[in-house]
């Protein structure tokens, strides 16, 4: 699964994508092996209501399902216009 | 229906009026401009944006397709640019074209409401003090509400 | 503030991109433009538009004063042109720039709603029909209630 | 006085413009005394609900005084923008 980091998300983690393999169901379960990975995880999903998270491009929540998805991305609230 | 997602910059005048051309049956259009504004307390360098490519031109469009659902719009047209900007420089435009005035306002606004909070731009300014990320405001979040 | 009763055609695109320079601390710019129309039955041949001259330039001015007062405008523009238009020509424009979006969106929808029903022009639509006076519409009316 | 007229009150009463002597000391007193001249000024002002005034350039109301004022205009509801 591709794991994708925007804004301030990337910056902490320090890389922009990877690609991942897991067993999680939900998006809440991914966050919590990538906080148990490093520290830098732990620092980016230490509050997630700061964050957003899209499964295949579409904006969903953490107790989203991850069944077949292919991209998973996870940024701050957006801030176009 | 026009959605460009661009690095370069794009010359309102000229958008605002070919979007205004050729639309007979249409009495009314608007169009928004956002701008890279000094900050408050000035020094601002630039304005760097970031998007998630792929996913920002499908929230735009869905956006659009949105409006054009809830509103009798005869066209609607978003531009948004990524990158580095500088103060003074145009980030962005809507334009809606309608037959009535309401219709016409009520769609621009939805759209930039939409696009301020829902599709996948994120800002960084870059100063003398340094750099920061825009965070997201509360009013912002709270403008989804009205539609 | 800029506010200019013409029978002279004007380039939309012109005047918006002139509006749009050189706001350094403004963030948003809202335009709206009116266009004739053509008639819903179409056949429309010509609208003119007759107006009360002195009234009208003071009318504009006291109303884009009343938005200036009510909102954070950094500028604001309204053209309206009198005589005879074809579908498809502009008959007028406003555009207002503010620092916040909501502003420059409000202060746009006032200047419409009060043009609309406060100051002295009257459209005539000639057609194939033969002509009549556009009547006032009890919304137009009714939209300044919320101000 | 100055009296004007505009859009279909100009078009019933045939001229855009003219000055008369009056005692008026308001609007409505005004109106009475044109309609009471001609036809086509009765035809005008049949129905003052369905007309505008304006007193020196400010639009104002039926019931306004006239004193002092130079000009005076009747108009349909305006239809702008």
């Amino acid at each position: 699964m591709d794991v994708l980091y925007f804004a301030w998300v990337r910056e902490r983690i320090g890389i922009p994508r990877e690609t991942i393999d897991t067993s999680a169901e939900t998006v809440a379960e991914l966050v919590e092996e990538l906080r148990a990975r490093e520290d830098r995880y732990a620092a980016a999903f230490s509050d997630i209501t700061a964050l957003r998270v899209a499964v295949d491009q579409q904006l969903t929540d953490f107790h989203a399902s991850l069944d077949g998805a292919r991209e998973v991305a996870f940024f701050p609230p957006m801030t176009g216009g | 229906m026009d959605i460009r997602v661009q690095q370069a910059p794009f010359d309102f005048g000229a958008e605002a009026s070919a979007f205004s051309q050729g639309h007979d049956k249409v009495g009314a259009i608007v169009t928004f401009t956002g701008i890279v504004r000094d900050a408050d307390s000035g020094g601002l360098a630039t304005m760097e944006i970031e998007h998630y490519p792929g996913m920002t031109e499908a929230a735009l469009t869905e956006i659009a397709e949105q409006a054009c659902a809830r509103w009798s719009l005869a066209d609607a047209l978003i531009i948004h640019r990524y990158g580095v900007l500088r103060p003074g420089e145009q980030i962005m435009m809507v334009a809606t074209a309608s037959r009535h005035r309401k219709d016409a306002f009520e769609a621009a606004e939805y759209l930039m409401d939409y696009l301020k909070s829902r599709a996948p731009f994120w800002k960084k300014e870059h100063g003398a003090d340094g750099s920061q990320w825009v965070a997201a405001r509360d009013e912002d979040e709270e403008a989804l509400t009205r539609w």
